[in-house]
């Protein structure tokens, strides 16, 4: 077999595996030289983007991709660790490397004078593959490991600048909150395992009986990775990690958050697929009342705050609700199959995820640019930064349009399907996520003003414009929020769609594994 | 700064080739007995944690610099990787074990049922044993070494 | 055979240890609160593999008999590492906490908000 | 007796309750339920991994990738720790 | 891989559709009307008059630093508004993490009580 079918019948493992080599060797090649090593991240998180985005194709074009570690075939019952790759984590596998690879280059410059920096690449390329770990696994405590994996070097990386005392304290409790929501993911896993004597996602949604047990597990796990992914009430460690982290890491920490979306997803689809519509109230109302939570709660805190980018963390909380609002009325139309409006919002939820991971992600990084060019994240204090900072400018407007749903930008999109099918739902749901869309324009446009905008400062007289590699990075993801923006349909009808259906098909994530089984 | 006094430096001396032995042995045993690379390894991290209290945490500090230790633990973490790509190699499958069956070291199977230990079974459990103990003693010393050593130097700073 | 205890020592723990979390103002408290919940998750584990009467699944000169389940051992192995790892960092973390805050008082060390 | 209190201690006490209810309908202690896949294990690991210990089969062969990530765990602790505690030059 | 006109397909909604070409094609012709509307009332705009210069109803132009507006002061009349809610809302984030660990128990017991009782199922 030549090299790319190699490849390819590999790729769901390299995916994980090479992140991990690369964090391995990446001190040994700090000790040489400092631009070598950056050199080196940058080309194992290529290597690793282009690996994902074969597997993407393989899996869009041709099904479920499953792969066995540590033997050729499958026998029941399944002793060994499977991945499983369906369209869905290829998607989000596709989101988290592209998030990585952008904060590997915005560091370039962004860290460039900081000390540590070694660790700094090792922790990045560990979070990358921890991410994707999360989001290619078939295994329940593969999930929880590669949760803690994430989890450690989130935190290490928030309290990156050890002379703040803010950043220590951010860390702290994000480290704090994923112990515990790990640790009560593991209680669930052992539930599971104690009734069923299984580990495989598969074996257990094949064998679910929605006892008891089943049903503290669930809330258990909807709990616990509904904190993780920063759910009001539950996200208030989410301002502080994200304004108080380096902002390449910020990008990442995005990732994160929706990776942990993506395990509440698997949960509530996968696992308990159609028994979730058993239980008297809802799970689909009980997601979509979050998400209406989310959104005002989010969006009137980002109006209040003054500095920028705890602004945009609380804006960031307001784009969680979206995804959450979606996802949920596609839950709550799932029974017994789901409809034409709920899957159209679940298109819409998952479509949001990408579409809020570019926007949020370009907003950081411009917050980012704006902390390395002046050393002030404050909007009491900065003003007039247009006239020094051009480019930056003109991606901060690219963003602002993206992340307040306006058109032609791709969070319009995103949101346009979720308000018609929300508004089929019940109309009260799809009022509010459009004020609170106007909210956001409004609370962008005082950033805007009061930032970019008004008479030069003379405190800001010598400010230059970022370097090179900055505006490379930001350039990347203004030109797909643009691109995604002009020809939504493109990737709606290639990515999301197969995304939405593979979620909504437990029967077939399910088959997958049994016909491998009984044909083995 | 210089460690305890003269009385837990000569038991420690005394005591530490025991521990390294003890630890060594059940690092070695892992596949047939109770323990593995990651018991053995905290054994030995803790012998080694003996040594770092009874002689101060300073004065190991100079001995062995901590970057040593992280170079040795990638060391670890880098063979034990290369050893779930050789089974993707000659196994055709990530981890797998594809010393068992063959006639090298390591690679008889033992007669099932209750018998006696044979040393020289169970394919590359073994070399992962070695591989994760390594990892393990650098790892768990390295990060006692390393918070020790901060205190003491912000102790000494005040 | 006894009844649930072992169970019921796991609901135990893990209730005493989320208390701690949340009633205790000290961060070291709080943090031996999370180390008594992951003992409790722990223990949930190891116990869910044993049998009546069973024996330790090791061949090397083994008495017979019937054995106990060898994966709940493993899983139990993998989360005393991982808790290892995660006390270690945020006891570091707690260092830095009271190098900059003086204090490890939960309540005065959050808030300022700006 | 503030606001907070009162909800803690109404939240606690409900989720002590439902933690009893679940350990109470646990499998009674010493009976599994079903233990197939350990059977499986304990019967074929010593002709499939060669090793006496079923436990280290678990954890090195049939759940390698597992314990790669423990020791991944470890090691992004080393790593954190080391740079928290790192020399800032100024 | 992608013909052409699957570029200019339009984006269904379920109950209706978004096509961003047509969307530019008519922002530019509103753009080109700005525009003509604009071009009439160039000719009276003189440069270096006092047509250009800032008129705060007869007083002295400020400097810069005072003449902008702070961020915290931008919508200024909605947040007095709003003030109640914004207030409740800050209370609720204390950086008091064991507060944050309350409210985890809190929207676990919640989720017990409204997902099992009603099932019924103990």
């Amino acid at each position: 077999m030549n090299a790319l079918d190699f490849i390819i019948a590999n790729s769901p493992i390299f995916a994980v595996a090479i992140p991990l080599l690369g964090a391995f060797l990446t001190p040994i090649f700090g000790r040489i030289n400092d631009k070598l090593r950056n050199i080196f991240a940058i080309t194992i998180m290529i290597i690793t983007t282009s690996i994902v985005f074969i597997l993407a194709y393989d899996v869009i074009t041709n099904g479920i991709r499953t792969y066995i570690f540590g033997a050729q075939d499958l026998t029941l019952p399944v002793v060994r660790i499977l991945f499983e790759v369906d369209a869905m984590s290829s998607f989000m596998a596709i989101i988290s490397v592209v998030l990585a690879l952008v904060a590997l280059i915005y560091s370039w410059a962004f860290m460039k004078e900081n000390t540590g920096l070694d660790k700094y690449y090792t922790l990045l390329l560990l979070m990358t593959a921890g991410m994707l770990g999360m989001e290619l696994t078939g295994d329940m405590f593969n999930f929880f490991v590669f949760l803690e994996i994430t989890s450690i070097s989130s935190a290490a990386l928030v309290a990156f600048w050890i002379n703040k005392g803010k950043s220590v304290e951010a860390g702290f409790k994000y480290i704090v909150i994923s112990t515990i929501g790990a640790l009560f993911v593991l209680f669930s896993v052992a539930l599971f395992y104690g009734q069923y004597n299984a580990l495989n996602m598969a074996i257990i949604a094949h064998s679910i009986q929605f006892s008891f047990l089943d049903k503290i597990a669930l809330v258990l796990l909807i709990g616990a990775l509904a904190m993780k992914a920063g759910i009001v009430p539950l996200h208030m460690w989410l301002p502080d990690a994200y304004s108080k982290a380096p902002s390449s890491i910020t990008l990442i920490l995005v990732g994160v958050t929706q990776a942990s979306l993506y395990g509440l997803l698997r949960v509530c689809f996968t696992i308990y697929g159609k028994m979730i519509t058993l239980s008297s109230i809802s799970i689909g109302w009980i997601l979509v009342l979050f998400g209406i939570v989310t959104i005002l709660l989010g969006v009137i805190m980002a109006i209040a705050q003054s500095d920028l980018k705890r602004l945009i963390a609380f804006a960031a909380v307001g784009e969680i609700g979206y995804m959450i609002l979606g996802i949920g009325t596609g839950l709550v139309t799932m029974s017994p199959d789901i409809s034409a409006a709920g899957l159209t919002a679940l298109k819409g939820g998952i479509f949001h995820i990408m579409n809020d991971a570019l926007d949020v992600g370009l907003m950081f990084l411009v917050a980012g640019a704006i902390f390395y060019a002046t050393r002030e994240t404050s909007l009491d204090r900065l003003g007039g930064l247009a006239r020094n900072m051009k480019y930056t400018t003109v991606f901060f407007i690219i963003g602002l349009l993206a992340v307040s749903g306006l058109p032609p930008m791709n969070g319009f999109a995103s949101k346009l399907l979720i308000y018609e099918s929300t508004y089929q739902l019940n109309p009260i749901l799809a009022i509010i996520a459009i004020l609170s869309s106007i909210l956001l324009l409004a609370i962008f446009v005082k950033v805007l003003h009061s930032a970019f905008l008004g008479p030069a400062l003379p405190r800001f007289n010598e400010v230059k414009e970022v370097p090179k590699s900055m505006l490379f990075a930001m350039a990347i993801i203004a030109g797909m929020i643009i691109i995604f923006g002009i020809f939504p349909d493109i990737v709606v009808n290639n990515i999301v769609e197969p995304a939405a259906n593979a979620l909504v098909d437990n029967a077939g994530y399910i088959s997958k594994i049994m016909s491998l089984a009984g044909g083995a | 700064m210089s460690g305890m006094s003269k009385i837990v430096k000569t038991i420690t001396n005394v005591a530490i080739p025991f521990i390294l032995i003890y630890g060594i042995y059940v690092i070695a045993h892992g596949h047939l007995t109770p323990g593995g690379g990651f018991q053995g390894g905290a054994v030995v991290a803790s012998g080694l944690v003996m040594i770092m209290v009874a002689y101060g945490s300073v004065w190991t500090m100079e001995k062995i610099k901590e970057k040593n230790l992280s170079m040795l633990e990638s060391l670890g973490a880098f063979c034990f990787i290369l050893l779930a790509f050789l089974g993707l190699v000659f196994g055709s499958v990530f981890f797998n074990n594809y010393l068992v069956g063959s006639n090298s070291l390591f690679g008889t199977v033992p007669a099932a049922g209750s018998g006696l230990a044979d040393i020289s079974t169970a394919g590359i459990i073994p070399l992962m044993n070695f591989a994760v103990g390594l990892k393990v003693i650098a790892g768990l010393f390295a990060i006692v070494l390393v918070m020790a050593y901060a205190i003491t130097k912000k102790e000494a700073k005040e | 055979m006894i009844f649930n205890f072992p169970f019921i020592a796991v609901a135990a723990l893990i209730i005493v240890g989320l208390y701690a979390v949340v009633f205790r103002k000290n961060l070291i408290k709080m943090i031996i609160g999370i180390t008594i919940i992951e003992s409790g998750v722990n223990l949930f584990l190891i116990t869910l593999g044993y049998r009546e009467g069973s024996i330790a699944p090791i061949y090397t000169s083994s008495p017979g008999g019937i054995m106990s389940l060898p994966v709940p051992q493993a899983l139990t192995l993998t989360s005393i590492v991982i808790g290892v790892a995660v006390l270690a960092l945020m006891l570091s973390l707690v260092i830095h906490i009271y190098r900059h805050y003086n204090t490890l008082d939960v309540r005065k060390i959050g808030g300022g908000e700006e | 007796m503030d606001k907070r209190s009162i909800a803690a201690v109404l939240s606690f006490s409900v989720v002590a309750v439902f933690f009893i209810f679940t350990v109470l309908l646990m499998h009674p202690f010493g009976a599994p339920d079903s233990t197939a896949m350990d059977d499986d294990i304990i019967s074929n690991a010593q002709t499939e991994t060669g090793a006496n210990n079923a436990v280290t089969s678990v954890v090195f062969d049939y759940r390698g990738f597992d314990t790669l990530g423990e020791a991944t765990v470890l090691f992004t602790a080393v790593a954190g720790v080391v740079m928290l505690f790192r020399r800032l030059k100024k | 891989m992608l013909p052409f006109e699957s570029l200019l397909k339009t984006l269904q909604t379920g109950s209706g559709f978004w096509n961003p070409l047509i969307w530019i094609v008519a922002i530019i012709v509103a753009l080109l009307v700005v525009l003509i509307i604009r071009g009439f009332g160039k000719k009276d705009y003189k440069k270096g008059t006092t047509q250009t210069q800032a008129f705060l109803s007869g007083n002295p132009e400020y400097d810069k630093e005072n003449m902008h507006i702070k961020g915290s002061n931008v919508y200024w009349g909605f947040s007095e508004i709003m003030r109640w809610i914004i207030q409740l809302l800050k209370k609720m984030h204390n950086g008091n993490v064991s507060d944050y660990v309350l409210w985890f128990v809190i929207i676990i017991a919640i989720l017990f009580l409204s997902i099992i009782i009603p099932a019924g199922a103990i």
